[in-house]
């Protein structure tokens, strides 16, 4: 039995292919980087594992158990969470209380207790708050917990939506695109964090990222789409001189 | 051409940009680089006038434009193409084009105009009647650009242009900016890919937190260990 | 059941739901274009009425030239409307700009008991509209016959104007993005008080249609027609011209043949619009035709 | 830790404290006996419960629900068909007689009462079921539909409802005790849910739908929590409703009614609890308020007749400025408490 | 009285809906209370002062209404209102502070039932569904009637339930039974299968807005019967909408301009037509015979309290209103002939009375 494993994944869109046939594996605390050019199909692949979109064919495992085709919120309660393209935060809550939402989805409590605040539930929202913080004291977001988060820095947003898929208690983590719009000081600041993170958690990360120092810096494996099609799998250098790969989107190493 | 000089703006309360002045050259590419949040699209905003400046002046070949609405400013030879490409995706590859050159009267320069961009972009030609919405990432970038040209800018303002593009579609996107600049008009340009940026560059300016605190020569600036320090990074590979 | 029975039943739906269809489109225009119910459009076509009748009754005009004028002030009303209410809201929250449209609606309907006084009018009815032709058991009252032929007409300038023109690639592109047009050099204020009066004028053709056929028109007038067309929009999909057409049609036809061969359902007719959108809803969500912009 | 302690703890002693306030202040009024003044306070607890529930659904989960008025009709003819004895009843359905278990029922009006919520909790509890398939816009007309198919429903079964005839003579129960017992508990319950995780995720909801779902919201849950509550408290209100005017029918369920309560919650501020009781009790009372414009004036040396009408033509215009000039309504989101009050009166500066 | 009253005037209370979906009526019926009003302005030796307050055609701003004359604008008795439910919504407050009120309209039995200080000067639904099945079926010999019926309206709806008892007793057929709605505009589909029906005679106790249309309707789908219409359509637009489409339809109404029967319907009907320029319609009418009832029973009364007013006008017996000879009958109901008229030549015609038994 695998951690995680993907399956002959396809989804189409009408007649356009956007995923087809895909297959991977993943251990516990793996890091693996999926490429392709834009409109490969990456997020999604994305979308499929968290149950956003039913796959046209193909199946998702994990842990054990066929998750294929579940709701969004019971496959994150499975221990499967994720970052987005375009940052997705709760930007009218505070900072404090959008990591707080990655622990209500692991409430006991009823509402009726919640609205006479009954012991449990008291217990339960102060240990919340206490878990919250100290979340936010490990990513350095300690210092704007009380700020909406639509206010804070384009870094810091991203690295709360990080925090908050934390606070839901992976196994998996699944980014996508964490430091576009970043410039490359920046983008060395995030690749750190993830390693810590990553070990503080011991977590399985997969990973989207048109940044290529990023992206060979960080992942042991890439599996690399081009048109939903699965064109190489493989190390970081491996990748880095299949002429296949370069042909679809790496391109020759000009300007940058 | 262009002449910015200590503007101010915020947005509900919060000051984004706290002083800025800089200048553009006729001919010249000019790059503004920064952290995220610096204010970067921020300036390119309010000279475009989708943001209201609360102090300061713009001043485009002599005359002030500060306060003009978008259109106004447009007509008066400033185009941005914004980020993140937003081509009218409901509308077909030649309606986005038209629309581009929607205030201009002069039909043959107009399709003088179009002639070049199918030149320099053939794929857009293929699929004129394409809805902008099924293009690849890539194709709806030049599309962008093409978009821009239409309203023959002298100047041309981007907003990070490779964003989210893949390396290959980064490259190209490069290379047809020159392009543009052979042709004849000024380019303002905002970048993350500051490495590149600088390189393409004539001038630049550094941004932090709302205010320049570094101008010089695209070289220069790559030179400079602090601006390596801060933007450019030094990633070692594994 | 009856053939020629049902013809009649039939005829009479159409004529109906195209009167729907006509009112549907610009509710659906401007929600195309700039996401906002106007709440007001049915109160709109309550004062085209009211300017036509004026026109007739009062001033003493030919139908026609009072027809004409009537549908220019209110492509004028539609400008004015947008200028003072909407315009200052367009930044705002959608909910804001959505109560603005309530608050128009009121005000026009206020005004309008105020100003009209709150007892129906009776309107004209040119004679060419008024004969009847037996056709083989189906009696076709020739009114029934011009409205779907008028809404076809105006209908097709319509798309013309949308998918023909400049100006209609812009008001397609402002549904879509409205900063990005205008950087493209477009006063998108223009496109946007275009886009008014021409649904304005839509709604006016159709209230005038409307006040034609069931000759009497009051300040509150407009509710039922605006209510039933943005029904109809809604269920070809809001912002979908085809689809306001077809909403329209369907629930005219159907709404008729309910009553008409359900008597001792017609109680619940006004339910019956809102059932057949609930239904259509539940199995297509965005409505019959889908895509919920103009293009 | 303990200063904190301390002064939550007086904190929430200013609150019972107003609450105590408010109805000895009731007490006083009612001793006063106008009861003009007392039909007003009655009929603002009764938007206050409205509005505040209402904008626990619109506010602060952000689902755009225009069926409020579906509630109250089920809550006020659940309500008004228990407390109605039956020879009553009999005497009301002349067209049709009342079918049978209705016709006998007979009870007090609390149990009524809270009936009524029920009904309307469980009609609300039905309807989310087609009602969350839709979002954003359809959501609202698909609301909006339910609504006026609720009135229409109300109007055509004749032998429960008594049709367009409607209910009459119902006795006069609703007082401020209950009117303002029912909104101080109403704003009890909403604020304690919204304040509570289960009001975070509700908002989370609101913010970003497919974020929330994947940060493990069960986003249909929470949407029908919020609806069923609306419900519940909105069926109440319309019991109390019912039993202040003493008559209802399926005209006083329109939508209307709807669009009275979004003007409220908007005016006070979407999503913003106190916003909602400051617009519900201005809202009820600027309409008596405006009525002076339809008062003959002399204006120096004019005179200017009264226009009847010219009080919802200034209220339209009133309506249309105040979202040009205050969008975000009179709270925003911002919401009431001590500490702000004791900030704004400058007293309690002393930090610990 | 003591002397520092008699200068003061007497105000009277009015609450109509002057906005709103039945605004019509409301507008109407206050045309025929100013009217009055002007005519004899003052009562015992002081000047009458009217009060309006607007309910919005809405329950709960009727009752706000209510509330507001009794006790902030100080009235000693009340007129309003024009539908049965919102008087009701009234009545209730008026009942409680013991001040009488009067309805023009308000033609439900239910509205003056176990009401001490509620009163109205128009017949009741029971009363006038019994007069038209009476008049359908002796004088029009009509056997087999087809109804169509606004099923929003109580007003419509009672009128219909007690026009159908009473002529069934007759012997008579009720032989479809139709529905629409207020503001509908499109009775096609109603009338389509009428003719199949084979009925004599279309009954509508509508509004005159509904009537007007269905009338127009019904003539252009062929449909040659006669129509019987009820007071709520007695009104100049029923003939300017329904045009040619009227033409010999039959009418249970208050009141006749020409069968006029008393002096004061005369003086009102010329009075209103020089200060208002139109002719006076039911609605008129009896609006001004709710103030003009009201003032006679003040006059009686000789004074000004509830009590003394609702005694004076419990007792009001024979009096010559604008819409006939009133008589309030035990329970506050105006007991009075009602008159059948028929559109001829684009005018409401006398045809006969019909008195009450
Ligand atoms: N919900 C959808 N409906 C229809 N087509 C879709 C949908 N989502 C994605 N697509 C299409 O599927 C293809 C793959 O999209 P996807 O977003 O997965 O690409 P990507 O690899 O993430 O690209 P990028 O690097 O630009 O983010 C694209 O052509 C896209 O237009
Ligand atoms: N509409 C807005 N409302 C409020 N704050 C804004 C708005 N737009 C930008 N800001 C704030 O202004 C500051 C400057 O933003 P700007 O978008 O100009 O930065 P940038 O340099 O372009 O960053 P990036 O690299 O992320 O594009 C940021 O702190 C941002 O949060
Ligand atoms: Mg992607
Ligand atoms: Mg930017």
């Amino acid at each position: 039995m695998s951690f995680f494993k993907v399956e002959h994944l396809t989804m189409k869109f009408g007649g356009l292919m956007a995923v087809s046939d895909l297959s991977l594996t993943a251990k516990e605390g793996d890091l693996i980087g999926l490429i392709g050019p834009n409109g490969a199909g990456k997020t999604t692949v994305f979308n499929m594992i968290t149950g956003r979109l039913l796959p046209t064919e193909g199946k998702i495992y994990f842990r054990g158990k066929d998750i294929t085709g579940t709701q969004s919120h019971i496959i994150n309660a499975g221990g499967i969470a994720r970052t987005f393209q375009n940052i997705r935060l709760f930007n009218d809550l505070t900072v404090l209380e959008n990591v707080m939402i990655g622990y209500h989805g692991r409430l006991r409590s009823s509402f009726w207790e919640a609205i006479f605040r009954l012991p449990r539930y008291k217990s339960e929202e102060k240990k919340m708050r206490s878990m919250a913080g100290e979340l936010l004291a490990e990513v350095q977001l300690d210092n704007v917990a009380d700020e909406k988060a639509g206010t804070l820095a384009y870094g810091q947003q991203r690295k709360l939506e990080i925090a908050r898929a934390l606070a839901t208690n992976p196994r998996l983590l699944l980014l996508d695109e964490p430091v576009a719009g970043m410039n490359p000081r920046e983008t060395g600041d995030m690749m750190d964090f993830i390693n810590s993170i990553r070990e503080a958690y011991g977590l399985a990360i997969i990973l989207i990222e048109h940044d290529m120092r990023f992206v060979m810096g960080l992942c042991e494996h890439l599996i690399v789409l081009d048109h939903g099609v699965t064109i190489a799998t493989g190390l970081p250098v491996e990748i880095q001189n299949n002429p296949q790969v370069i042909e679809a989107y790496l391109g020759e190493p000009e300007g940058a | 051409m262009l002449e910015v000089g200590d503007i101010h703006i915020s947005y509900g309360g919060i000051q984004a940009l706290k002083g800025i002045s800089f200048r553009v050259k006729a001919g010249q590419i000019v790059t503004l680089i920064g952290a995220n949040g610096a204010g970067k699209s921020s300036i390119l905003k309010t000279i475009c006038g989708l943001v209201k400046a609360q102090k300061g002046s713009i001043r485009f070949e002599g005359r002030e434009i500060k306060g003009l609405a978008p259109h106004w400013v447009t007509r008066c030879g400033i185009t941005l193409a914004p980020e993140g490409r937003r081509v009218f995706a409901n509308l077909s590859i030649s309606e986005n084009l038209t629309l581009g050159a929607y205030f201009r009267r002069d039909r043959e320069g107009i399709e003088e105009d179009m002639e070049w961009i199918f030149f320099t972009f053939p794929r857009l030609k293929e699929r004129l009647y394409q809805q902008a919405g099924t293009l690849s990432g890539g194709e709806q970038q030049m599309l962008a650009l093409g978009r821009a040209l239409m309203g023959r800018p002298r100047l041309l303002m981007l907003d990070e242009p490779s964003l989210g593009l893949s390396p290959r579609l980064v490259s190209e996107v490069f290379a047809v900016m020159r392009q543009i600049h052979e042709r004849g008009t000024t380019i303002l340009l905002v970048e993350q890919n500051a490495n590149a940026a600088l390189r393409l560059a004539h001038h630049a300016y550094v941004l932090e937190t709302g205010r320049i605190v570094l101008e010089g020569s695209g070289e220069e600036l790559l030179a400079d260990p602090g601006v390596q320090e801060a933007y450019l990074g030094k990633i070692t590979l594994m | 059941m009856d053939l020629s029975l049902f013809l009649q039943q039939l005829l009479n739906g159409i004529s109906l739901g195209s009167l729907y269809a006509l009112i549907a489109i610009g509710y659906t225009m401007v929600y195309g274009i700039i996401r906002l119910i106007n709440f007001a459009h049915g109160d709109i076509l309550m004062v085209s009425t009211y300017f036509a009748y004026f026109g007739i009754s009062v001033y003493a005009l030919p139908w026609w030239l009072s027809v004409v004028m009537a549908i220019l002030l209110t492509a004028l009303l539609g400008i004015l409307i947008d200028l003072g209410a909407y315009r200052p809201v367009r930044h705002a929250p959608r909910i804001s700009a959505l109560i603005t449209a309530i608050g128009v609606s009121f005000l026009l309907e206020n005004l309008g008991l105020v100003v009209f006084g709150g007892r129906p009018k009776a309107f004209y009815r040119p004679d060419f509209l008024d004969k009847t032709y037996e056709l083989g058991g189906v009696r076709v009252f020739s009114l029934s016959i011009w409205v779907p032929l008028v809404t076809a007409l105006l209908l097709a300038l319509v798309f013309l104007l949308l998918y023909r023109t400049r100006v209609g690639a812009a008001m397609r592109a402002v549904a879509k993005d409205m900063e990005m047009v205008q950087l493209m050099g477009i006063d998108v204020n223009r496109v946007i008080s275009l886009t008014f009066a021409v649904g304005s004028a839509l709604a006016a053709a159709g209230g005038i249609m409307w006040a034609m056929k069931y000759p009497q028109i009051n300040p509150l007038m407009g509710i039922i027609p605006g209510l039933k067309a943005f029904v109809a929009a809604v269920i070809g999909g809001i912002g979908n011209i085809h689809g306001a057409v077809l909403g329209g049609l369907l629930l005219g036809i159907t709404e008729i043949l309910l009553v008409a061969f359900l008597p001792s359902l017609a109680g619940y007719r006004d339910a019956f619009a809102f059932i057949l959108l609930i239904l259509i809803l539940l199995f297509r969500p965005t409505g019959l035709a889908g895509k919920d912009t103009i293009g | 830790m303990s200063e904190r302690h301390r002064r939550e703890w007086i904190y929430k002693l200013c609150t019972y404290g107003a609450i105590v306030g408010l109805f000895a202040f009731f007490l006083q009024v009612q001793n006063q006996a106008d009861e003009y003044q007392i039909r007003i306070l009655n009929v603002s607890a009764v938007f206050v419960t409205l509005a505040v529930s209402y904008n626990l659904i619109n506010g602060v989960a952000g689902q755009f629900s225009l069926g409020p008025n579906a509630f109250m009709a089920v809550g006020a003819y659940t309500t008004a068909l228990l407390t109605l004895s039956p020879a009553e009843k009999e005497l009301s359905f002349i067209i049709e007689p009342i079918i049978w278990p209705l016709s006998v029922l007979h009870l007090p009006f609390l149990p009524s009462l809270l009936i009524g919520g029920a009904f309307a909790a469980l009609l609300g509890f039905i309807m989310a079921f087609p009602v969350f398939r839709v979002r954003g816009d359809y959501l609202a007309i698909v609301t909006l539909g339910f609504g006026e198919v609720i009135r229409v429903v109300a109007n055509n079964v004749q032998s429960i409802t008594n049709g367009p005839l409607g209910l009459k003579g119902l006795s006069e129960y609703t007082n401020l005790w209950w009117s303002w017992g029912v909104a101080v508990f109403t704003v009890f319950c909403v604020t304690r849910l919204v304040k509570s995780s289960f009001g975070r995720a509700m908002q989370a909801i609101r913010e970003d739908e497919v974020a929330a779902a994947a940060m493990g919201i069960n986003v249909f849950r929470h949407k029908m929590l919020a609806f069923v509550v609306h419900a519940f408290f909105a069926g109440m209100a319309g019991g109390l409703m019912a039993h202040l005017i003493t008559t209802i029918s399926p005209t006083l369920f329109s939508f209307f009614l709807t669009f009275n309560l979004l003007v409220i919650i908007v005016i006070g501020g979407l999503g913003s609890m106190t916003g909602s009781i400051i617009a519900a009790i201005i809202i009820t009372h600027a309409g008596e308020w405006l009525r002076a414009v339809e008062e003959p004036m002399a204006i120096g040396p004019f005179n200017i007749p009264g226009i009847p009408g010219m009080r919802m033509v200034v209220f339209s215009i009133m309506l249309i400025l105040v979202m040009i000039f205050a969008r975000q309504g009179l709270m925003g989101r911002r919401e009431f408490s001590w500490k702000w009050f004791c900030g704004f009166l400058k007293i309690g500066k002393r930090r610990g | 009285p003591s002397l520092s009253l008699a200068g003061k005037p007497i105000r009277i209370g009015v609450y109509l809906p002057m906005t709103g979906p039945v605004a019509a009526f409301g507008q109407m019926e206050w045309a025929g209370i100013q009217a009055a009003h002007q005519m004899r302005p003052t009562v015992l030796g002081r000047q009458v002062e009217l009060v309006l307050v607007d309910e919005k055609s809405d329950r709960i701003e009727a009752a706000n209404a209510v509330s507001r004359l009794l006790k902030k604008e100080k009235i000693q008795a009340i007129i309003g209102s024009a539908t049965s439910s919102n008087t009701m919504a009234g009545s209730a407050l008026s009942e409680k502070a013991k001040i009488p009120m009067v309805s023009p309209t308000a033609t439900l039995p239910l509205v003056t039932q176990n009401k001490k200080y509620v009163f109205r000067v128009c017949f009741i639904d029971s009363f006038q569904g019994e007069a038209a099945a009476m008049f359908a079926y002796r004088n029009l010999k009509a056997r087999r009637v087809a109804v169509i019926v606004d099923r929003a309206q109580d007003y419509c709806v009672g009128l219909a339930s007690y026009f159908k008892k009473a002529f069934t007793h007759l012997g008579g057929k009720i032989v479809s039974m139709a529905y629409c709605q207020t503001g509908d505009q499109d009775f096609s589909a109603q009338l389509t299968s009428i003719p199949a029906s084979q009925s004599d005679l279309l009954y509508l106790p509508n509004y005159y807005a509904e009537d007007a249309l269905i009338a127009r309707q019904a003539c252009e789908l062929g449909l040659n019967i006669p129509i019987l219409s009820a007071d709520g359509a007695q009104a100049p637009e029923l003939i300017k909408i329904g045009g040619k489409a009227v033409e010999g339809l039959y009418l249970l109404a208050h009141f006749a301009p020409e069968g006029a029967a008393t002096p004061l319907a005369k003086e009102f009907m010329e009075f209103f037509k020089k200060t208002r320029h139109e002719e006076t319609s039911g609605f008129h009418a009896l609006g001004a015979d709710a103030y003009f009832v009201l003032l006679d029973a003040i006059k009686r009364a000789g004074r000004t309290d509830g009590d003394a007013i609702r005694t004076a006008l419990a007792s009001t017996r024979g009096f010559g209103g604008v819409s006939g000879i009133i008589k309030i009958g035990p329970d506050g109901n105006a007991v009075k002939s009602a008159v059948i008229l028929q559109v001829r030549g684009g005018q409401f015609k006398y045809l006969t009375i019909v008195k009450p038994w």
